[in-house]
């Protein structure tokens, strides 16, 4: 789960990080009195949970109130990436000297949280990787000690900071790593966190993506979840404990497990076809579930086929069959589905949906084949 | 031959009066699995299945001489259970439970490590070794007895493909599920060596998917080390990237973890790649002469 | 620093342990209205920094808040191995079933935490382990992973509890372990924890020391601290940042370093003397510090001769003379000293004190049996 | 001959900036220990005594080819400079700091067991090799080279023992002062397995203090290891119960760590027992024959 950079910021100043702390606003009058409040230059700041709202133009500065409601103004209501901005973050304008990255990331090879740090900061650390390599510096934690004082002094010194920037970085890095840890998160990053030109340094940007595994330890960060940023469907497929992606496409899937469910996506593409979602049913789907995710799927008009891929082990053929006989009946869809299923009560299965309206194929080379040509057709053959 | 588990393995279920548990212990005793026990705090003295329960895993270990353990508890207790398997003297831990956090795999995967036990998972099928025994939850009636070994980050993919194997009349050594989420006890490599060292295993079969770069480096190990002849797979080819795609290890991030990056790394250590779930068995046929 | 029961129960209270929170009281009225406020019988408990309080006659049931108030005008006041009770914890009495130790401790050899339980409670745990070991159930945790459920499960069947009990008791151990590790404790023990007669657990007594090392990061804690527990003598020593414990004796000790510090003392006894006191000045004590701590020592009456024994290293012998001039100007003492110094600066410390009444000693031992005569003669030969 | 320390060790001083450091890195100098390098954070490219300071101890070995370092810096940053020592790749780690959290210390010891790092102290004096090298805070003149190898809780003490040793004409092969904290990195059984095997260590003495059951396993170990003649001595048997002497380890408490029974263990395990430090010297006199 991604959370806001306010909320991140707020996250990050309860573990002492230097924050110029701004206020949220959701209309460019409460910009104008954020900004009256917060005196002297600010910047108007998009929140929204996706990458390069900068270059989309969703963040100002404003050296008035009056700038501050007319930018608020532009930005409230444009869409970056597919989402609609509903509020912007209005922070106080900082000067800066210099710019660092910060950031704390899981590595999955060490096994370990690993800390970055580049000297070139403000710009995408994929970037710095993939440009400058050697700017960045890194560091891993070993787990039974955690980040330690002088791993983050040696970092400091490696971005050349000297002095009583050392001290300061090192109580934002074990600052950092302790909000990182105990939040359960699986992404902290302050990009920049800027020296001003007095020589203190200053978080004035905040990232944090939490393991979604780890929320049900914090009860009260699942209340900082943005339900506007996923689409209706995707949150009512979480509510069905569906695990649901929304796509371009218009062959719509339902599969069990997660790797299949991608080589169905991948097969329907690779036959001529596009996946309209991403689903994973998950392990010993019941029918209701099955039906439930049918129905979520059958609500986006651009579906012109369904492609059930089942392959039973824990989950039961003839329950997923009875989960398609509901969906058929209730919805009374014209859109043809094609079925490809088998293992655990295969023959149940099928013999439940032999009157009905459906495809069969036996494997999903096949299946993937006859969802390109029904959405072709119109008609479920094969 | 076969890797990890065979006719000698002894099993404690910790769970196992859970439905899960009960199902799958079922199931392995079926497939003709040792499961010498079972282990639910509160629920010691219980049989189920005929198989005894104890308090603990030290219990079973004790009564029983339980080696192997196989890990069914709700993602909440998940570490605790892994730990105390390490703790009690079981040498390798196989855990189906998914949704447990990173930072507790972390601290566990140090732990297993320092204490020398190895670890499956978790969120995983578990593994299969044809013909003679099985831990964890993947189809009795997928597996036959061959000389195929897969290892693969998902679980019904993997079902898939050793059914696709199967039907082609190419059995399986062992078949191993590796698991969906980004910090784990085994990963490829690990598996790869083992596949190499075994004289059962004359073709390999590595299912990847997006996400990581477990891949890139399993590539890296097989160009370097493996001569027998490799098919890979990678799941993901059309996932937008920033998704998790349902496991909690699929997802492209930091221009990290795409599906064409493997597929490259693969093609380059010489491992034939398949397009679909199908082409795998095409693919080891045609390595194995037969197509 | 070891803290009170009510002091040690507000903390596992925090921790989430099930206690019968009481009130403290220091007079007997107040007594009687807490024993009001609690209704119920109530449990009267001298509060003193004493094991053996209840052999001793400093715990007391009482009916009726008029009895609580009895008991307490008994128990305030009254002196246990030498302290004074200034205050008693007025408890809610509970009804028992059966009694269970459970404690946390260091393990030198272990280097680690280890949880001790026993199915015997109410009792010493030391007897326990003298008489009975085989009902002492351990766990060792590793300070990697912390304590862990199983382990605290197994230790509660070990204990013969079942059911719902394992489940609190397991909640209990791992409270306790916390407030153990939050608080850098040495000791965190809860005897009894009681079976109610409903099955419930309950934890009717609670014991906590603290290391003194870990003090700083717990600002706090330092506040715990009873004064009234320590000797007059022995809060100045503290303040002036030297190590010193009173004892019986008329011999008063001045030494460098722990071990050499005993090591006086015990041949200050071997050689037919009483030491008056502990005191290790520490390593590179300067004038004044010697100075105050002479001026502890010379405090006390019964104090006959003053041995003062240094091994000059990083303490310089001349810094220490120069202390022992000050002192005998300053407090113009009759009591006769006996000096053994040796090493760093020797001769310039011998020098300074040449016009001084002090006999001077080669060896540790010949110090101790000149002191000894001292005290004897009244004077300072040798 | 000699344990742990010798002309070829190459010493880094964590806090060399410090009053105490700096004196301390004299006397060393003085007594021909390679002193490298110091370390204290921010004061890099400086120089103190003729050595050369780094920022870390990381680059200090790098730089200087450091193997063990000598710790004085302030009990709040011991733990942080402990592990740092560690994770650069010095060998030996001697810790003079005092009044360590014992919690620090248990994180801290068994990060060096893992890391196969030898810790000495904290809260010690460290130790001498006579004539050849000295890391710590021991005297110079105390120290002569000989056969008697010298392990001890207690600083002064030591210094004590030692001079009364020396003005015996009995040297020392290595003193070692492995501290008065209760939890530390080297006890008394691993420098009597030094000694045991060291040729050069004829003699052995041992300074106990109340506190613990150390020197009752000490004396287990030297009963069943060690021929060579023991010589013992205990500090504290007039120390009243439940006082801490000190030493954070120096405590009586829940019966355990009377001086009376660690005397006993030692004149168990056929160690000569000493009175007072004195007879220390006169019973290794004894035992070389020389009385």
């Amino acid at each position: 789960m991604n959370i806001h950079e306010y909320q991140a910021k707020e996250i990050f100043a309860k573990y002492g990080l230097p924050i110029p702390m701004g206020e949220v606003a959701t209309t460019p009058d409460r910009a104008y009195s954020a900004a009256r409040r917060i005196g002297g230059p600010v910047v108007v700041k998009a929140q929204v949970l996706v990458g390069g709202r900068g270059k989309a133009g969703g963040v100002k500065l404003a050296k008035t109130p009056e700038e501050a409601r007319e930018k608020a103004n532009a930005i409230l209501g444009m869409t970056i990436k597919g989402i609609t901005v509903k509020k912007v973050l209005v922070a106080p304008a900082v000067d800066i000297a210099r710019e660092i990255y910060l950031g704390m990331v899981i590595d999955r090879a060490k096994k370990a949280v690993v800390m970055m740090a580049s000297a070139a900061g403000g710009v995408d650390i994929e970037e710095v990787a993939r440009e400058t390599p050697e700017k960045i510096v890194r560091t891993t934690v070993d787990p039974t000690i955690g980040l330690r004082d002088y791993q983050a002094r040696d970092v400091a010194y490696g971005l050349g900071l000297a002095g009583n920037q050392v001290k300061e970085f090192v109580q934002i890095a074990k600052g950092l790593y302790q909000a990182f840890m105990d939040n359960d998160a699986s992404l902290a990053e302050v990009n920049p966190l800027v020296v001003a030109p007095d020589g203190k340094l200053l978080a004035i940007d905040a990232k944090m993506n939490l393991d979604d595994s780890g929320l049900f330890r914090h009860p009260g960060l699942d209340d900082l979840r943005d339900e506007n940023e996923e689409s209706a469907d995707e949150r009512d497929a979480r509510a069905a404990g569906l695990n649901y992606i929304d796509l371009d496409g218009n062959i719509g899937c339902l599969v069990n497990g997660a790797g299949l469910a991608m080589a169905t996506m991948d097969a329907v593409k690779l036959f001529g076809g596009e996946p309209a979602n991403f689903l994973d049913i998950g392990g010993g789907a019941r029918a209701d579930k099955v039906a439930t995710a049918l129905r979520i799927i059958l609500r986006d008009p651009s579906v012109k086929a369904v492609l059930v891929n089942i392959f039973g082990g824990i989950t039961r053929v003839d329950e997923v069959a009875r989960g398609v006989q509901i969906a058929l009946e209730e919805t009374g869809t014209k859109v043809p589905f094609v079925c490809r299923l088998v293992g655990t009560n295969e023959a149940e299965g099928r013999k439940m949906l032999a009157g009905a309206n459906v495809a069969w194929a036996a494997t999903l080379s096949e299946a993937a084949q006859l969802a390109a040509r029904a959405v072709q057709t119109g008609r479920a053959e094969g | 031959m076969s890797i990890l588990i065979n006719q000698a393995t002894k099993v404690v279920v910790q769970g196992i009066t859970g439905r899960e548990g009960q199902f799958h212990t079922s199931q392995m005793l079926a497939y003709g699995t040792q499961v010498v026990a079972g282990m639910t705090p509160g629920k010691g003295g219980q049989m189920v299945l005929d198989v005894p329960v104890y308090n603990s895993v030290a219990e079973a270990v004790k009564e029983q001489g339980a080696d192997t353990s196989l890990i069914f508890v709700p993602a909440a207790g998940a570490a605790d259970a892994m730990l105390e398997a390490a703790d009690a003297g079981i040498q390798f831990v196989v855990c189906i439970s998914e949704n447990v956090p990173t930072l507790d795999m972390i601290e566990v995967t140090h732990y297993f490590d320092r204490k020398g036990v190895r670890l499956l998972g978790p969120n995983c099928p578990g593994l299969i070794s044809a013909g003679q025994c099985k831990v964890g939850i993947i189809p009795n009636h997928v597996a036959t007895p061959g000389p195929v070994g897969i290892v693969s980050r998902s679980g019904t993919l993997t079902y898939e493909v050793m059914f696709a194997l199967s039907q082609r009349g190419l059995g399986q050594s062992t078949a191993v599920g590796i698991g969906g989420d980004p910090v784990k006890g085994t990963n490829f490599i690990d598996v790869l060596k083992l596949f190499n060292e075994d004289p059962a295993t004359e073709y390999i079969v590595m299912i990847g998917e997006i996400g990581g770069t477990d891949e890139e480096r399993a590539a890296e190990y097989i160009a370097a080390n493996v001569k027998k002849p490799t098919v890979g797979f990678i799941a993901g080819q059309t996932a937008p990237p920033g998704r998790r795609m349902g496991h909690a290890g699929a997802i492209i991030s930091g221009g990290e973890g795409r599906a064409e990056d493997k597929i490259a790394a693969f093609k380059k250590a010489g491992i034939a790649v398949a397009r679909h779930p199908d082409e795998v068995a095409d693919l080891v046929m045609k390595a194995a002469g037969r197509s």
